[in-house]
């Protein structure tokens, strides 16, 4: 899904070349250069399609309703509703923005930074066109890739609101995710994920978003879903406030039975996001998939194992956090990685989050009620930086491949570069994000306000902002 | 007329429920109440952040009689509630004025 | 799926033809007509099988739990159970009954309104025979087609539960539902979706169902499914009654969070239920899948900006319905609108949905307990009619084509005629469920019984009807 | 997956040949023997891939939430999240060890009863490797097989526990899962699934497991998951001895809600266990999909009556009861059956079952807390055996083909060996098993103790050993 | 001042409280309880085992009133609760010897 | 011995329990309970349908104390409970007859 993914397109061109592409390609002399759409017509498979159909399924899956329960079990009843309601509103929000103009201004050229407006209203987009993959000559229907980069679109600003669950308004909220969007993801994800295609990048070398171009390796969105997210999460909780009654009042999570059900959602829903990013389906989506199961299963462990020699005993709640510490922390690499440096990966995720979420919290004293930030941010920046390393195909990695020329071919692969490579990706993204969303809250709270009357808030949002009641029994 | 109010261990509720029914008992109220007393609760982690739970979980009987029963529905309580761990609960008695019931109208000691 | 799905058929022939079409076809003169089973075994994309397998296994989930869980949240705890159990039930008996007969009266030739009982037991069904798509030359396994349509015949009669919930007896409500679908859903079904298939109805152009022969255009079950369920339901809560304490006692839904994620279930897998309905997996999927999500996505909106303007609070309950509301009424719609469209038609479902659930039905006063009536035939009738609207190509739309040549060819659109088309054929279900629906109910009131006694029905069915309790906390 | 699907091979070979082999094969003189990785990487067919993937995801699904939801709602509040807890973690664990070892013992060659360690940590497996299918010359991506097999390495020790539910340490649960997939769960599995793949046994025809050369049928894991799992929880529920307060305290299911969420998804993602067991995407798997689903229909349709009969009330805990015993039921069988026979096979389980689970349980008292003998042990035996009659192509069914010829042929089938064939097997595995298992368990109880102090029994699980509550309301 | 308190049907609740508010009370306490009486439970049977529900679902008021107007509380719950079918409830009367709001600090009569 | 009866809301119970334990109190029956009173309740809306929530979620205390501990406890829950916004709550003062300790036997005074 972005250059380092190169390697993945590669991988499988050179893994599944016979079967991906049609016969006339074969007997010819290979891939052929910059095909028109009746030539993409016919580099199709079914097998594909279908898989980011699923994908995509999947990743709204991760959004509702396993987020929202994630996150809702964690909070107290009387928000409950508050929280399933701010995600579900912003995907539905989100999804309508990114018809309109967010899929053109993020996946059309134009400039390193942000795309242009050709493709506003879809305009242009038909049954008749189609996507590029990483391997030459493969496609799958465009109207696919819309759908799946949609529901990444949906679920990001989606992983903001646990930093400051339990004390928002809904309206700014929603605001601020259309803003957000418009001004920190589809930007992030075009310098990250925009490019011109393996079949047409040699043509035009430049013609790719700015991170992108750098060589920054993110399979399927450390840097631009989870860091994006994670770093406006603190600054929202910075901005708005500490709850009322935190640190006095007993906030115990209302239903980790809810919270299990949806990390186990996030955790199924998870591979559509990091192997569908790969665009079809070939043995490194099959890499990708088992990556993703494994790192998590063994951030799990490390969790509890950590639980276990602080406390003397293993949580439900650090083995699910554990999980999702792995999952964000797997997804930047996930088609890099073997297996084991997947499991290595996880084992130290874990800790490092795990530090963040129990000891620095407690410390400095922040209010990021459902750790957005040391999870998702931490999480991400140790997986972004990771990848750098076990990208190396000295560790079994998969390198990165050069799109430049036509076929594409290996690159020469220096751990060094790659990891400084990742680090300014990371900082780029912390300072785009972590910046402009202080200064979106800070406005929108001058302007309509951010916090709930203390009152209302005590009374719980989902009477004071929705009249209703999550449960009657 | 006594009101006879006891706070008991959740899992005797129901022994002590039959052991009132052979005494002739034929009706009580029944709160899931938070007890908070000697015996000591339980902390509970969540990422770190630590909540003690003061409160025990308890059943709380409300039995009106009459006078004369008294004594055997709190003997009855006592035999059947008690473990001799600490948390097995009080007894309390408090006089009723006045008893109706409402189908009926009966009143008093009828109405029980 | 039926006859507005033959521009689906062939906006994908003309999509994919090099891609669905094997080799020997396309170095040939182009498709065969009328293959027998060793040609069509050569015809079958795995893309296409796995798509039609996970498309049933969506259409599965939709049912159980999200239906269950959409519906029985809204109950009262103490008859939580009793809509689980009618839904699971229902979903048990039909299944059990579509292999018995239900495939072969809906599925094989022989009138206009009901099929044949040659394939009773699924007598000449094999993994060696394969089903028809839109596209000539375009086959799936049978068995993939069976199961897909089963899960149609099994959740339709489910969602006539929410009308008369927490007030009707078990078993004759099982009956119902055997009845029903036996004498309303199999034969509309067959009206609707019979057909002889691409290859071989322009040898014998009319062997197909009534409405598909009327050229009605529904994708994915508007009449079929919604209209069908929904004006059964009014029937059936019309001669049921009222809740005991309708209008007196607080009916607040028992767990809002469990609506929350039945629909959330209900959007995931109603990506199987209108993108697999094109039985195969190309762009016109693709379509037809980023329809479902983005009207969906503008009809949760709609809901929740007139509730802010009415009550000003928009609440959970109105963005999920409002969400349903657009899944029903992009139903029909789904493999013809453009996502533009789509976003209009959801506007506008919203609001026509909200005015009978939150003004009709007060004003009228009858106790359609979980607005079947409101949501799935009004959203139900707004999409079927606007379907005429949005399929016209000169707004994007795929248009129809005409499979009595072969190949099949785009059809001349008028939306006027097509609109009338589909009004009669909203007329026609209307009539048909209704009238039969009212006889069906009022005879197994009149034999056995519909409804508990008053005290069974305020103790609540769990433990009257079932002997069991939601919760034990 | 075994011996019996041979013929789902072969079935399947049969009737997608034109669409499952590349062009060129088709026109030489048929499959190639023995093709080495290059040939075999133009032998994978991207719908198989995808649908592999997506089964995985399906079979991670039924363990979490599922199967923890299915079995955390059963019991009481204080022990929600011991449940949930350990089969999550289960699930982390061994995910972690398939990768380390569990996949090289169960899936290379090397002995009857157990493979070898050549794929430790994967070695070897990349993404140009390639695993057999039961398909001559159809192949999937290897890493696609490693995860497959391993959702069902790590839900089969996940069922046991639902045996001693509400009275076991963690810790030790936890050492007992690992020991069991070593010693019980690797070999059985490599006894029944082992084998060198229809384009090389015949040059190695003993290149085998054990009850594979046997000839034993086991489509999707009767033997291996459900008779092994069963038996091992009867076994542990014995040595552990029965709750405090069983047969005086009211232990009813503290959320019947989460109870059938929990079978619904099992249902939903259990077409992913045995229509994914056939490795491929053609007619033999939409066949398992459909017999998997109305098997679990007759099932759920036949408690229901049984229940109707002995208590003149249907419950919602006896329908998903009676459907989790018709989906281990069809198990076995799924690939075999016909949906007909399937539909008598569940209606045969149902009964079975209940009589194990309501009448025998409580004759013989033992507290299997969630019936995992009755009705996974007992429902899988049924099914296995049954599995010998149903496949017979004289009912319909798909009988089982000769790999060790090539290209594969139709075995003449002999339906009481067959029968005597599966008796055995299920003989094998029962005391393989239950043997070990008991050993197990004596020994860890011995040196670690199984079971909580009675007082912390009595607080629960959650407080006692995880310091959490499931529920803060 | 007494408090009087009265187990009613759970569905009674909105009428009693209506019933009570016209006759000028002006707050109550509310609390669901298990009641056990005459009016008998019923049965749940999960896989074959068998539980007997002893306890009936119902609610507890508790209203503290000047003495001079328990008897038109009193007579006010049971007109409105009695359906006249068994498990309608009781009412209980008690003596309170103090009364005080918190938010003022206002005594007795003045408290309610 | 006297019961104290109060109504508080929920979010001041820590600290009540806090000062009560300062202040020597050692045991105490807590119930959540639906209260009625001057403070108004909210209304809620699903598809339309309007509900008045006529009851505000409070917090009951009992509290069985030696009559000379009823004025400091009664001050201690008026202190820490008062917020001077409506719907701080009540508290009542109940004779106590007789008092024991399940576990021991013990009566009275000692049971406490
Ligand atoms: N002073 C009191 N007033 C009211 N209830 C009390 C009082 N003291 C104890 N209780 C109730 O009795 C229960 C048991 O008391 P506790 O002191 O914990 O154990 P024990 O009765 O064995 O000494 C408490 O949980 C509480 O519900
Ligand atoms: N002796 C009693 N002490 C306290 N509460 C009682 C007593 N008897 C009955 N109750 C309460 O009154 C309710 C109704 O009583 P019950 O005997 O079932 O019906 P009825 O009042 O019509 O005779 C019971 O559920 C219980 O809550
Ligand atoms: N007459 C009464 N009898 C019993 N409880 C009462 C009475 N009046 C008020 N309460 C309790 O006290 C709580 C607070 O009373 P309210 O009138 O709302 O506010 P305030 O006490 O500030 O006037 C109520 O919610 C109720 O639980």
């Amino acid at each position: 899904m972005n250059t380092m993914t190169k390697l993945g397109g590669v991988g499988a061109f050179a893994a599944s070349a016979l079967a991906s592409l049609p016969l006339w390609a074969q007997e010819a002399a290979g891939p052929i250069k910059a095909p028109d759409a009746a030539a993409m017509a016919g580099m199709v498979d079914k097998g594909d399609t279908t898989w980011m159909l699923v994908s995509s399924a999947l990743v709204l899956l991760m959004a509702i309703p396993a987020l929202g329960l994630f996150y809702g079990g964690l909070v107290r009843t009387k928000n409950m509703l508050s929280v399933l309601m701010q995600v579900f509103m912003i995907v539905s929000i989100v999804a309508v923005i990114w018809v309109v103009y967010g899929y053109s201004v993020t996946f059309t050229g134009g400039g390193a930074f942000i795309g242009g407006f050709s493709k506003m209203f879809l305009a242009g987009v038909s049954t008749g066109t189609y996507a590029a993959t990483f391997s030459n000559n493969v496609y799958i229907p465009e109207y696919a890739f819309v759908v799946f980069q949609m529901t990444f679109a949906c679920i990001t600003p989606g992983l903001i609101v646990g930093a400051f669950a339990e004390r928002i308004k809904f309206w700014p909220l929603m605001l601020f995710a259309v803003l957000w969007v418009s001004v920190v993801y589809f930007p992030v994800a075009h310098m990250v994920w925009y490019w011109a295609g393996p079949d047409f990048l040699s043509d035009n070398v430049t013609d790719a978003g700015y991170l992108w171009a750098m060589g920054a390796l993110d399979f399927a969105g450390g840097t631009v879903v989870h860091i994006n997210a994670g770093i406006a999460g603190l600054v929202g909780c910075l901005v708005i406030g500490k709850r009322v009654g935190f640190g006095k009042e007993n906030m115990a999570p209302h239903s980790l039975t809810m919270t299990m059900v949806g990390a186990s959602l996030l955790w199924v829903g998870w591979f559509g996001f990091n192997a569908g990013s790969n665009l079809e389906a070939n043995g490194l989506t099959a890499l990708a998939f088992i990556n993703t199961f494994v790192a998590t299963a063994a951030a799990a462990l490390a969790w509890v194992l950590i639980e276990q020699l602080r406390h003397g005993r293993p949580s439900l709640l650090g083995a699910v956090t554990g999980a999702v510490a792995g999952l964000v922390a797997i997804t930047p690499a996930s088609g890099f990685a073997t297996p084991m440096t997947s499991i290595v990966l996880g084992f130290v995720a874990a800790p490092a989050c795990y530090f963040f979420v129990s000891y620095v919290k407690s410390k400095v004293r922040y209010d990021d009620s459902l750790d957005v930030f040391g999870v998702h941010c931490i999480g991400g920046i140790v997986g972004a930086i990771a990848t750098g390393i076990v990208a190396d195909p000295s560790l079994g990695g998969q390198g990165w491949y050069d799109y430049t020329v036509f076929p594409a071919v290996a690159g020469t692969y220096d751990m060094g570069a790659q990891v400084i490579t990742q680090i300014k990706a990371v900082a780029i993204t912390l300072i785009w994000s972590g910046g402009i969303s202080f200064i979106l809250f800070k406005g929108i709270d001058m302007i309509f306000g951010l916090r709930p009357t203390a009152e209302d808030e005590r009374q719980g949002l989902d009477q004071t902002s929705h009249g209703e009641s999550a449960y009657n029994m | 007329m006594k009101m006879i109010i006891a706070a008991i261990k959740p899992y005797k509720l129901d022994e002590v429920r039959e052991a009132l029914t052979t005494i002739g008992v034929r009706g009580m109220m029944v709160t899931e109440i938070k007890g908070f007393g000697t015996q000591s609760g339980h902390t509970e982690i969540y990422r770190g952040a630590e909540y003690a739970v003061n409160f025990v979980p308890k059943m709380r009987l409300e039995i009106v009689v009459a006078d004369s029963m008294v004594d055997t529905v709190v003997d009855a309580i006592t035999t059947t509630a008690r473990t001799g761990k600490i948390g097995d609960g009080k007894i309390f008695v408090m006089d009723v004025e006045k008893a109706l019931r409402v189908r009926t109208g009966e009143l008093d000691d009828d109405a029980l």
